[in-house]
Order: structure tokens, then C-alpha cells, then sequence
């Protein structure tokens, strides 16, 4: 019986300016769950890439159960039992779920597709895994979180021996979480074995058996989960102590007047009797489940879905908001839940991504853009939220994940807002690099910007607010005070309000 | 029929393309007023068997822009393949060996413009306005320009005969071929993975796709759906010619883009292709039979086909906001 | 039963319908006036479908006549070969047809009225000749993809060979005006000797005209169709100092004149050739005849 | 240290089109072998002037595509625009003020463009191949196809005339436009956001960019583009008609991809653009200068677009290995 099923050693891969990895060693146990850490652009999505070929090192072996092997192209890493969880969604929008999940190895019947049994198949597949979605949905209408269901059943429905998942859980809120850890907990009993990526700590700790950690596309080390503190994962990530993971807020406003008020803002079918206000430097936490309407409440506010309904109120005088540009006017700024598809420009340049949102800001007198100043601008938000990137030029597609995100923040830093919406702010995000934005946020408060911020990490919402109001079926249910609330009131909420469902949906 | 009709409306896909049928459906009823001529069965039949010849290259089209990508070389590919078949003809040829050598042409062509762009990663915008003058150029030298005559009586029977003396062979042609390049599009494997490249290319190298060989063969299908154009065409003009089928690409396109077919690829469908070939079809002939003045013709064929679009867009969103 | 063929019920008048080669042209656009007016002055009623220079087109639009029964079609055929099938169609439903300007081959006609291309090619040359007394480089601006065109550059070849001294150096693509004028520039550039342009249509020659011009070159023109811009440029002082005229009106009237005439049955000439003239600077129209191969003008 | 690399990935920008330039420079030597005529001032003027109508469309065919759009009316509107400005003359009109209404025309007929595809959300490729009948139909039915010959001595100047009897006019306007054209896309607030709209076109709407006036406005550069070219054009032939510019906005398109323009938009350089169509032009004047046979010219101007491309594709991949 064969315990090593996979070992890496000594896998380098270089980008043009970017040493990516230099000399990794891996090594994986049948049955095990292996946790990878590393701090964002670390080499931990390169590394796994090169395992599901779509990568090819540029030196170091490979050996599956102790044969070494050269993985040629993604086929042949399927060929050899290893399925991956990209960190980025790749589905394709035009196609239904069914289709998506069997792509390219459809089931055919005389040699046409037979689509009634792609449907039974994934039928029977979401069945296994407890998922409740549509076969036959349209992709491209389905929540991000529900994207990533639809990821993860794609990439166990081959039964691979070796699952790598990068970053899963960054779309998932804690319920779907717990779903995917059951799920990873049926596979592994059946023996297969897994790579976690994720920048959550808990999950490392509830999930995993022992854990690698890299640096710098360095190998720096492994350790079991059992002997370990999140502390020490701490420090060999980042190279340095870190005895706080949430920078303390010493208080909770900085006037008592409401910041940004929304009165009764209602749109049929994405939210209803939306009211609430934020105060200057008060952080505002919005709690949910998935496609408990939260991310429609923000795009209401900042004018992406057009309300039927409502008021809103800057400093106590009513505004309209009609679409993203007045919103900027009016110093709101809304950092999107998405990255790919409604905050980058991957073919431009990280300044270009920077200075988009507030371009009036870069002209010089002859109303030119003033790159000089673009470029300056870039390097110090380069340098406040540590973004990992060769130069400012580089394409933001060839960044990793997390520096993404990093920009998407660093843009609507930019345009100095009164009122900051953050949706999934720290998505994908390694903890030091976490800790500088919460800080970046507190700083900002204490300069008197209200703050929203939605999140599915409930420790994280719980720390970071002041204010918790939670959301369930397009609307607010409930205001909490995080400090004294736990996640078992929370969820009282939810599902007592839950009880209701039937008549709610009856009603809309 | 009825029965017919329930099952085309159940099936959503039909939906997709309800917009452009409902514009042509308008039109049709439209000429159907204002000339006496045109209900007549002769009059529907020749406007199939005259947008045959688009038809076809839109259906090869179909699959280019599926996958994201153009393809302008086939009016050049029609000529070309056109004065390979005289040429084989006139040096005493079989007209089967003729057929299978123009189809072989058409493929190489095809495979030509598909190799260079994926091979070379060159736009398939720029290999395909080479190709374009290469094509053409090199049917204008092998003739130095002059047309040559047809005779075969089968190649003949194919571009102007009649089946049970009513029905035109090019319409049969095309129905067949219809119906075939539906069935790849929407019911291959080879027709999923290109809705899957051109739905999100990242994800079907992810998938394992590999796309330079499925672009070159997509390629393949349009040479040979010109190849095929070629043949009706040769025979209709009872010649074959290097200067035919100008600007035949961009009526192939925007035949497809009439009938639902993306630009940026991953969405498109065979059906709505031929739709939009008949609304082009039948604004043409229409306006032919109500003897609209040339320079009035090409204002109006414009705009109907904007309004076309329009409703189509129009229903589209009605469907959606359901 | 909607798939009667009988024509329209409302009136007995007789209904021609014309396909014409472009309408992109002036030549063409003459021809198209000359139809219409004389529908008019007949009293017929006349439908004119333009095929923009697309043999498929120009088959469909006979096919709309056909299938709209029309009592004559007239056509100036996009090419020779490739009109066939269209004329094969008409004559199966017993309607007559006259070809106007050019010909088409393997197939009969009931009439046809054309300028003889080929003999204003070679009026061309020789007037080429004669201006440069028989010496010096010549280039040619062409279009080889279209029939008529080419009969004049073979005409204009044949008499050019006679006369020794002169030598065909470059023969270069322009289609439109646009193209003649570079390529003219081109010429210029690349001959240094170049004594004479022939430009296959007025827009050629105004092109070359223009170039030359621009140029300072001491080079003359020699252009084919002879509309009235043209015969204005000739009369002006420049390089430009011979045109081949055709007389698009004259086709267009026989055209309807014959298609009447065969509509009610009655008995046409089969060939009206319609031979060109030749207009020169200082003197307008000039006497010409084409004889045995030869050209019998005199320009000076 | 960090100056350097500031400058070095500046560099690189420029970098971006050093292989296209390369295939440039490596025509001309090759041209310069062939022909003793090449290299003459004089000629290299010539080559200038030529490609001045083709290099101004392909100046505002950039923002175009750099927004991920199409506009396959370009040809169409210099006839239109040529029409009336041969309209305005011969009524009599001076030359400013004839000028100053042939731009508008050309800036509307682009606004048509723009408004159709932005507020119906019709796709570009569809509402300009339609407004390419449409604008061409209505300048044959103002002239009924007849030229109108222009005999104002300043516009045959602009088009014709030298300065210090050197310079044509047509390389004067067609520099200080590549001048503008640049600023404009690479040094203003537009441009950037052009790039952006092309780069992501949610995540541009998301930044406060209203797309749909971005679109007109770009599209009324591609008209007065347009316009431009039409008066340079109609000076060059001293006469208007409808029947010029067939084809060019697939000259200028290809020019444009030529000098490295993404046509899925977001990427994209004026001079890349000026570029390609020096490379048009030049293989254009070469090839008439050593007298290579019509046909020829055809297949050789094709193979060595595609080598063109060839080379600066891989100019680029070299690039970024390094
Ligand atoms: N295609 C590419 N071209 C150039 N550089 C790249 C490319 N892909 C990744 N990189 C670089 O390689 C480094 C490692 O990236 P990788 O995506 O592996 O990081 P990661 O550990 O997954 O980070 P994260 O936690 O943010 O996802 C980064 O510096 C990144 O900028
Ligand atoms: N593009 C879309 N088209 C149609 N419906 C959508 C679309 N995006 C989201 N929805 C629907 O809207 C609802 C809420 O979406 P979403 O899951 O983004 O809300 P949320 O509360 O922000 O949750 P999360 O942040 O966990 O994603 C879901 O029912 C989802 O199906
Ligand atoms: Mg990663
Ligand atoms: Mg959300």
C-alpha cells in the first residue's frame, strides 16, 4: 500500500519579471488532506496549475505513487486522477449547469449528445453532494456562490484520486461551507486526497491534516495540523510575528448624525422596505446567507439596480442616485463582490486599474492625463496595501488572485469616498495583507467615512463591525450589536424568520 | 402541423430565435401586400433556391463566430473552389471527381486560414483579409481572368434542376445541409466545444479543449460550406468565374448576426442563421418585385434589416424580463 | 392555389423589366436614362434592377422578372458566360430578350445592341500611335476582371503590336478612380520614359490626366467611353487628347425600341454593332473606321 | 533604481510596436532592392499621400475597435461626405463653409451610427453594415451616380497641393491628425476611458462611465474621419462620386489590426495604426513600381500582410520572455 501519493520536488517556474517559483517541494498522503498557505502571489495557484497541467515547470519532478511522471496538458493530469477547483471561476456563461459540469465529456448516444442523461447524471451528482441547483439553469443567471457549487461538483464529478481546491470557500458563505466540508469529508473517508488552498484560518484548522506553507515561491515548510497554532502558520507565511489578526476600532463613530440614510428603497424581486443609515465612521456590517439579497441592496444604492422606490439621504439632504456616476459624485465609493467581470480591466495596466474610478483627479492643465502623477499615486497604494505586482505596467491578469483584489480596493481608495460599500472585501486575501485593510478601514473612519461592509466570513463581519444588520429574503430582519451577538442568535434570525418563508414568497 | 408547432414552442431554444422569425414573418406578410407576385409558390421557391448560396456560407459562418473569431476569405473561397471545378470539368473530368477535388480545394483553404491563425497565433481578422486577395488572386491567375464555361449536365442539374419538377435542387441542397450543420452545432461533441471556446476560452483549455485543432477544423467547415456555395453558384452562372461572390463574407455575416449569432462568440444557432439568410433573401426579391428604385433599395434593405434586429432585440428582452 | 403565373389583371400594357450591369457608374447611368425615357416616349411600363456588378444578383433579379411575367427583359450582362442560365430561364417561359452593351456567349438572343469593344481598342491605339508617331513606352491602366474591358485592352494590344516602336511597359490595376490615380503616380515613378497612358474608362484617363499633370510630365492620355466629362477634358489644354465615345443613349432606346417590338411579336434585327467614334482635342468627333484589322483615322 | 524601471517599462510601450515597425523597415529594404525609384524623396512622398485617405479612416477605425466595436460604414461615408462637399461647391458655396458642413454631415452620419447601436442595443457590426447601403444609396440617389467635378482651387489644393513645393498637403493633414489622434486616445481623459469601456465594460460602468455617449462620441470620430478623408479624396480625383471608397473600411480595419489593435477592443495605439497603413501603402506603390502582374499583387500583398503580423507577434513574445 502505497502512503505517498503524490510528491513534488524542487519545481521552479518563472513569468517574464516574476520569479514564480523557485525549487517547491510537496508532498501528499492517501487520504489526507493537505492545507497550502502563502501570502498572496506566493506561487500557491502557480504551483497547482503546473499539477493540472496547464502549466509547464520550468524544473523540478514530479512522482504519483511513487512513479515519476511529466504531466503534459490538463487531459493527461485527468488521465492521472487529479481534478482542480480553479481560484478563478472558469464556467462557461452561455451553457447550462449540466453542460458546464459534463464539458467535454459529454455523454453521447449514437454519437450525438444525450442530454437526458447529462441531466440525470447531474442530478444524481447534486443528490451525492446535497447541492440544490438546477441542471438545466442558464449559468450566467446564477449567483457567484452558486457558480462555485456548480465548480466544485464539476471538478469531483470525474472521481479523481487527488482534488486540488484553490481558494473554494471565497464565494461561499459559512452554510455552503459546511456543506463543501462535508462533502471533502465523504471523499476522503473513500480515499481520495486533497489540496486546500484558503486565507481562512479556522478552515485550515478545522479541515485539514497537516499543512504546507510557502513564501515568496519558496518552500518554507510543513507542519501537522494537530501540532500546530495559527500563530506559527502565521509567522511562516509572513516571516515576521503577528499577534493580532483584527487591528482594534476605540470607537464606534465619530459623530452621531446619520452619514447616508436609505429610506424604504424597495425594487421588486431583488429587495424590499430597505432602511437604514450609517454614521461618519461607523462601520455598517450586512450578514446573510447566500442570495439573501445583499449584494442587491448595495448595487441599489450605488444606483447599478435602479430602485422603484425610496429616498436616500447625504448628511440629512435627500440625493438621487441614479447610476454609478452620480453615486461617485456624491463620494460613494463600491468595492464590487466580483473582481473579474465588474472590477478589472485585466488588459490594462495596475495604474491604469487604479486611477480609473477618479481619472479627473490625473489631469494636469492642459487637461491631459498627468501619468507622472499616475504612476506616483499607483506606488504608494503599491506600497500601503503590499501588492505584489513587477511594475506598475504589468497587466493585471498576470497578477495573482489576491493582488487583484488588492487593486480593486487601491481604485476606490483613489476617489477619497465619504461612503465606502465593501462586498466581499477581503475575498481571497492572505491574513497580513487582511489585517492592512482593516487597518486602512479604521484609519479611514476615523477621518469620518461611514462604511458598509458585506461579508460571508462571519468571524470577520462580527470583528470589523460596529453595527450588524442581518439580511434574509431581500430584506433587513435585523440589527445586532456584533460584540455581544454570536453566530447561534444569527442564525435564530435567519431561519426563525425562515418559518415564514412560505408566506413571503406566496406574497411576492 | 399543430402538432408541430407544440413541440417547436415548447422548446426554448426556438425561443431564442421567435425575434428574427417574428421580422421575417412581418416582412413576408409586408410584400405580400404590395405585390400580387409574391405569395406564389414559384416566387417562395426561388427566393430559397436564390439565398442558397449565402445560406450556406452563413451556416459555415455560424461556427467561426461561434468560437469568437471571422472568417472574410469566403467570397473569395467561392471563386477560387468555382474555378478549380471549370478547370477540372473542361480537362475532361468526372463531375464526382470534380465535386470531391472542389471539396477537397475548399477544405485546404479553409485549413489554410485556420492553421495560420492558430499556429501563428495571428488575428483571424487579418489571415482571413489576407486570404481574401490570396484566394482571389490566385483563381484570377489560373485563368488570367476569363471565365470558363460549364457544361457537366449533372453539376448543371445540381445549381438549376428540379425535383418532382417543382422543387430546386439548391433548395433541397440546402435544407439537407441545414439540417446537418444543426445537428453538429447542437448535438455534437465537436459543436459543444466550440460553444464552450467561445463562451469562455480560459475554461475550455481548462477543460482539456484543444482549441488550435478545433479552429482549424471549424475552419475546414467553412472552406467546404464555400466549396459546396461554389458548385450551386457555378452552376446557376453556368460558368465558373474569379470575379464572383464579392463582398459575399460580409452578406454571410450579417445573415448570421441577423439570426442571433454573437460576434464575440458562445452564443448562435444554425436555424437563426437561415432565418436571417431569408429575411435578406426575401427583402431582395420583394423589393425587386415591387420595382423599387436601385438607390432606394439599398436605403431600405438597411433599414429593414436594423429594424429586424431591433425587434429581435426587443423580444428578446420582453422574453427575458418574464 | 396561390400558384397561378398569369399576369397582372389591371392592364394589358406592356411591361419590360432591364437588368442592368451597376449603377456606379455614368456609362450604365446613361444606359438606365436612355431606357426609362424611351419606356416613357413608348408609353410601356419598364422595371430597371441594378446588379451592382454581381453575376448572381443580376440572375435573381431575372428570376423576379420572370416570376413577376414580364413581356421582355433586357440586359446588359455582369459577363458573357455566366448570364446563360438566367437567358435559358427566360426563353422556357417565352419571354424575349435583348442584351445591350455586352454580349452573351453560348446562347442566343433575340436581339443584341452593343458598342464593338474590341474595335475601340484598337481606335485607341492607333490614335495612341499616331499622337506619339509611333515611339515611345505606353503603359496601361486595366480591370481585367471585367469582359468588356478586356476586349478593349486586346484591341488596344492588336494595333499596338503593328506598330513597332511601341512598347507596352507596364500594365497596372485601376479599377476606380482612386486606384488609376496611384497607380498612374506609380507609373510615372517606375517609367522615366513614359510617353502615353490608355485608361480603360473615363475615370482612368481623368486619373492619369490628372497625374500627369501634377507631375509635369510631358506623357498623353488616351481614355475609353468618352462621357461629357471626359470630352471636356479633352477639349481643355492638357495630356489628355483623345477619347473612344460610345453612344449609351443610342443602346438604351434600340434596347426598348427592339424589346417592344419583340413583346408584340413582331421581327427584330438579331446584331446592332454600334460602332464607336473618336473625340481629339482641338477638333471634337473625327471620322473612323475599322477595316480588316486596321484602323483608318487620322489625328493629326 | 526605481526611475530605471519606470523608464524601462516605458519603453516597453513603445516596444509594443517595434515589430510592426520592423516589418516596415524591412519592406522598404527589400522595396529599395527592387526598384532604383523606391527611395526618392519624391516617392516616399507619393507613398505618404496615398496612404493619407486610408490612414485618417484607420485613425478613427482605432477608437473604434478600441472599444470593442466595428464600423464597416467608413467607406460609405466619404462618398456621402464627397457628395455633398461636390454639392456645396458647385451651388456656389465657399470652401470654408463647405468644409465646415461636409464635417458635420460626416459627424452625423456617425452620431446615426452611434445612437442606432447604443440606444436600441443593436450590435455595431450590424447597424453599420446596413448604414454602409444606407449612406451610399443616398449619394447616388443626390448625384443619380453622375460625378461632380470640384474645381475650387483651395480643396484641390488641400488634396493636390505642396508646401514649400515639396510636402503634399494630404502628409501635412494626415501628420498633424496621427498628432491629435494620438493625444487624444493615449493623453486624455477620452481615450482612457475608451480603453477602459473595451477592457471591461461592466467594470467601466461601474467607474461612472456613461458607455452609450462614450459610444456616439466615438463613433462621430469615425464621421469626421470620414469627412476628412472625403475632402482629401475628392481633391486627389478633382471630382466627387458615389462609387469611391468601396472596400476601404476593410483597408482601414486591416491597417489598423496591422498596427497591433486588439479587435476585441481595450488595446490599441494610434501610430501602430499609421504604421499599418504605411505597410499597406508601401506594399501597394512597391509592388506598381517593379510592374508585378495584377494577379500577383494580389497574393503577394496577402502573404505579406500575414508575414507582417507574423513578425510582430512574435517581436512581442520575444519581448515578454526577456
Ligand atoms: N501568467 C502570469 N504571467 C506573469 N506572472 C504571473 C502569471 N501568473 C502568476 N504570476 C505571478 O506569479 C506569482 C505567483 O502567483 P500565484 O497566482 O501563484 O500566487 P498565489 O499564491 O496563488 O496568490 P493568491 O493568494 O493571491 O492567489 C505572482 O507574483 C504573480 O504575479
Ligand atoms: N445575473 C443574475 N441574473 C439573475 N439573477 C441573479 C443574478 N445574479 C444574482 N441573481 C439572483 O439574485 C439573488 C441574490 O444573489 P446573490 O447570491 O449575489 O446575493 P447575496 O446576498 O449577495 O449573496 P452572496 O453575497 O452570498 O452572493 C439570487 O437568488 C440569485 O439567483
Ligand atoms: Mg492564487
Ligand atoms: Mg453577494
Amino acid at each position: 500500500m502505497i502512503k505517498k501519493i503524490l510528491s513534488m520536488k524542487g519545481i521552479k517556474k518563472i513569468f517574464p519579471g516574476v520569479v514564480a517559483l523557485s525549487g517547491v517541494n510537496l508532498e501528499l498522503e492517501k487520504g489526507q488532506v493537505l492545507g497550502l498557505l502563502g501570502e498572496n502571489g506566493a506561487g500557491k495557484s502557480t504551483l497547482m496549475k503546473i499539477l493540472a497541467g496547464s502549466y509547464k515547470p520550468d524544473g523540478g519532478e514530479i512522482y504519483l505513487a511513487e512513479q515519476k511522471v511529466e504531466i503534459q496538458d490538463v487531459n493527461h493530469a485527468k488521465e492521472l486522477g487529479i481534478s482542480i477547483i480553479y481560484q478563478e471561476l472558469s464556467l462557461c456563461p452561455n451553457l447550462t449547469v449540466a453542460e458546464n459540469i459534463y464539458a467535454f465529456q459529454e455523454p453521447t448516444r449514437f454519437g450525438l449528445i444525450d442530454d437526458q442523461k447529462m441531466i440525470a447524471m447531474t442530478q444524481n451528482l447534486f443528490k451525492e453532494l446535497d447541492i440544490d441547483i438546477s441542471p438545466t439553469a442558464m449559468v450566467k443567471d446564477l449567483s457567484i456562490s452558486n457558480q462555485q457549487m456548480v465548480e466544485i461538483a464539476k471538478a469531483l464529478s470525474t472521481n479523481p484520486k487527488i482534488i486540488i481546491m484553490d481558494e473554494p470557500t471565497s464565494a461561499l458563505s459559512s452554510k455552503e461551507t459546511e456543506k463543501l466540508f462535508t462533502i471533502i469529508q465523504k471523499y476522503k473517508n473513500e480515499g481520495a486526497s486533497m489540496i486546500y488552498i484558503t486565507h481562512r484560518m479556522e478552515e485550515i484548522f478545522a479541515i485539514t491534516d497537516s499543512i504546507s506553507v510557502l513564501r515568496d515561491g519558496q518552500y518554507i515548510g510543513t507542519v501537522a495540523t494537530e501540532k500546530t497554532t495559527s500563530e506559527e502558520l502565521i509567522k511562516m507565511m509572513v516571516g515576521r510575528e503577528m499577534n493580532q489578526v483584527y487591528p482594534n476600532k476605540d470607537f464606534h463613530y465619530v459623530k452621531d448624525e446619520k452619514l447616508l440614510e436609505i429610506k424604504n428603497y424597495r425594487k421588486e424581486k431583488y429587495f424590499y422596505d430597505v432602511s437604514f443609515f450609517v454614521r461618519p465612521g461607523e462601520i455598517v456590517g450586512l450578514y446573510g446567507l447566500m442570495g439573501s439579497g445583499r449584494t442587491e441592496i448595495a448595487k441599489g444604492i450605488f444606483g447599478i439596480i435602479k430602485k422603484e422606490s425610496g429616498h436616500m439621504y447625504m448628511k440629512g439632504k435627500e440625493i438621487k442616485v441614479k447610476d454609478p456616476f452620480q453615486a461617485i459624485e456624491h463620494n460613494i465609493a463600491f468595492v464590487t463582490e466580483d473582481r473579474k467581470n465588474e472590477g478589472l480591466v485585466l488588459s490594462a495596466g495596475v495604474y491604469e486599474n487604479v486611477t480609473m474610478a477618479n481619472l479627473g483627479r490625473f489631469l494636469n492643465k492642459f487637461r491631459m492625463i498627468d501619468k507622472e502623477k499616475e504612476v506616483e499615486v499607483t506606488s504608494q497604494h503599491i506600497k500601503d496595501l503590499r501588492i505584489k505586482t513587477p511594475t506598475f505596467y504589468q497587466t493585471v491578469n498576470k497578477l495573482s488572485g489576491g493582488n487583484q483584489q488588492k487593486i480593486v480596493l487601491a481604485k476606490w481608495f483613489e476617489i477619497d469616498p465619504e461612503v465606502l460599500i465593501l462586498d466581499e472585501p477581503t475575498r481571497g486575501i492572505d491574513v497580513g495583507a487582511k489585517y492592512e485593510i482593516y487597518k486602512l478601514m479604521i484609519e479611514l473612519a476615523r477621518k469620518g467615512v461611514g462604511i458598509i461592509i458585506i461579508s460571508s466570513d462571519l468571524p470577520e463581519i462580527l470583528n470589523v463591525s460596529d453595527r450588524l444588520l442581518v439580511i434574509n429574503e431581500k430584506r433587513i430582519i435585523a440589527e445586532l450589536d456584533p460584540k455581544q451577538t454570536t453566530q447561534e442568535e444569527i442564525m435564530t434570525h435567519i431561519i426563525g424568520r425562515g418559518d415564514r418563508h412560505g408566506q413571503t414568497k406566496e406574497l411576492a | 402541423m399543430d402538432k408541430l408547432k407544440n413541440w417547436l414552442s415548447q422548446k426554448k431554444l426556438f425561443k431564442s430565435y421567435s425575434g428574427v422569425f417574428l421580422a421575417l414573418i412581418g416582412l413576408m406578410i409586408l410584400f405580400s401586400f404590395l405585390s400580387p407576385h409574391f405569395l406564389q409558390t414559384n416566387n417562395l421557391l426561388t427566393i430559397l433556391s436564390q439565398v442558397s448560396i449565402i445560406a450556406i456560407l452563413a451556416f459555415g459562418m455560424t461556427f467561426v463566430l461561434m468560437i469568437g473569431e471571422i472568417d472574410l476569405s469566403v467570397g473569395s473561397i467561392v471563386a477560387l473552389c468555382g474555378i478549380v471545378l471549370g478547370v477540372m470539368l473542361s480537362s475532361g473530368q468526372s463531375a464526382f471527381v470534380s465535386i470531391v477535388i472542389v471539396l477537397a480545394v475548399g477544405a485546404l483553404a479553409g485549413l489554410f486560414n485556420g492553421m495560420i491563425s492558430a499556429k501563428f497565433r495571428i488575428p483571424t481578422f487579418i489571415v482571413t483579409v489576407a486570404a481574401m486577395g490570396i484566394f482571389r488572386g490566385i483563381g484570377y491567375a489560373i485563368t488570367d481572368a476569363r471565365p470558363i464555361q460549364i457544361e457537366n449536365s449533372f453539376i448543371l442539374f445540381l445549381g438549376n434542376g428540379k425535383i418532382f419538377d417543382t422543387i430546386p435542387v439548391p433548395v433541397v441542397v440546402v435544407l439537407v445541409l441545414l439540417l446537418a450543420a444543426h445537428i453538429l452545432l447542437s448535438k455534437t461533441k465537436f459543436g459543444r466545444q466550440a460553444k464552450i471556446v467561445g463562451g469562455n476560452r480560459v475554461a475550455a483549455e481548462y477543460v482539456g479543449i484543444n482549441i488550435k485543432r478545433l479552429q482549424m477544423k471549424i475552419f475546414m467547415i467553412t472552406g467546404l460550406a464555400a466549396a459546396v456555395s461554389s458548385i450551386l453558384l457555378s452552376a446557376r452562372l453556368y460558368s465558373a468565374q474569379p470575379n464572383v461572390a464579392i463582398g459575399y463574407e460580409l452578406d454571410a455575416i450579417a445573415a448570421t448576426v441577423l439570426g442571433g449569432t454573437s460576434l464575440s462568440g458562445g452564443y448562435g444557432t444554425v436555424i437563426g442563421t437561415f432565418i436571417g439568410a431569408l429575411i435578406m433573401g426575401v427583402i431582395n426579391n420583394g423589393m425587386n418585385l415591387i420595382g423599387m428604385p436601385y438607390f432606394y433599395q439599398q436605403i431600405v434593405k438597411g433599414l429593414i434589416i436594423i429594424i429586424a434586429v431591433f425587434i429581435d432585440v426587443r423580444n428578446k428582452e420582453r422574453l427575458l424580463a418574464k | 392555389g396561390c400558384s397561378s403565373t398569369a399576369a397582372d389583371p389591371e392592364d394589358d400594357q406592356i411591361r419590360i423589366g432591364a437588368s442592368i450591369l451597376t449603377q456606379s457608374h455614368p456609362f450604365y447611368v446613361s444606359i438606365k436614362t436612355a431606357l426609362e425615357e424611351e419606356a416613357a416616349k413608348q408609353n410601356v411600363a419598364i422595371d430597371v434592377s441594378v446588379a451592382d456588378q454581381d453575376l448572381n444578383r443580376q440572375i435573381s433579379a431575372i428570376e423576379d422578372f420572370i416570376n413577376k411575367g414580364v413581356d421582355a427583359i433586357i440586359i446588359t450582362p455582369v459577363d458573357s458566360d455566366g448570364v446563360k442560365g438566367a437567358i435559358l430561364k427566360a426563353k422556357a417561359a417565352n419571354i424575349p430578350v435583348v442584351t445591350v452593351d455586352i454580349k452573351a456567349n453560348d446562347v442566343e438572343v433575340d436581339s443584341h445592341i452593343a458598342t464593338d469593344n474590341y474595335s475601340g481598342g484598337m481606335i485607341a491605339a492607333e490614335a495612341m500611335a499616331q499622337y506619339l508617331n509611333g515611339q515611345g513606352d505606353i503603359a496601361l491602366i486595366t480591370y481585367p476582371e471585367v469582359q468588356s474591358v478586356r476586349d478593349r485592352i486586346d484591341g488596344f494590344k492588336k494595333i499596338a503590336a503593328t506598330h513597332p516602336g511601341l512598347t507596352i511597359v507596364t500594365e497596372l490595376p485601376g479599377r476606380t478612380r482612386q486606384e488609376a490615380k496611384s497607380a498612374s503616380e506609380d507609373m510615372l515613378t517606375g517609367q522615366a520614359n513614359l510617353k502615353g497612358i490608355f485608361g480603360f474608362g473615363d475615370d482612368m484617363a481623368i486619373a492619369a490626366n490628372a497625374a500627369i499633370t501634377e507631375r509635369n510630365s510631358n506623357a498623353i492620355v488616351v481614355g475609353f467611353d468618352g462621357l461629357e466629362e471626359a470630352r471636356n477634358s479633352v477639349d481643355q489644354d492638357n495630356a489628355f487628347k483623345a477619347v473612344v465615345v460610345q453612344y449609351p443613349d443610342r443602346m438604351g432606346s434600340e434596347g426598348v425600341i427592339n424589346a417592344i417590338k419583340l413583346a408584340k411579336g413582331e421581327a427584330v434585327e438579331k446584331e446592332i454593332p454600334v460602332t464607336p467614334g473618336l473625340y481629339i482635342h482641338g477638333q471634337g468627333f473625327v471620322d473612323v473606321k475599322v477595316e480588316d484589322g486596321k484602323v483608318i483615322v487620322n489625328v493629326q
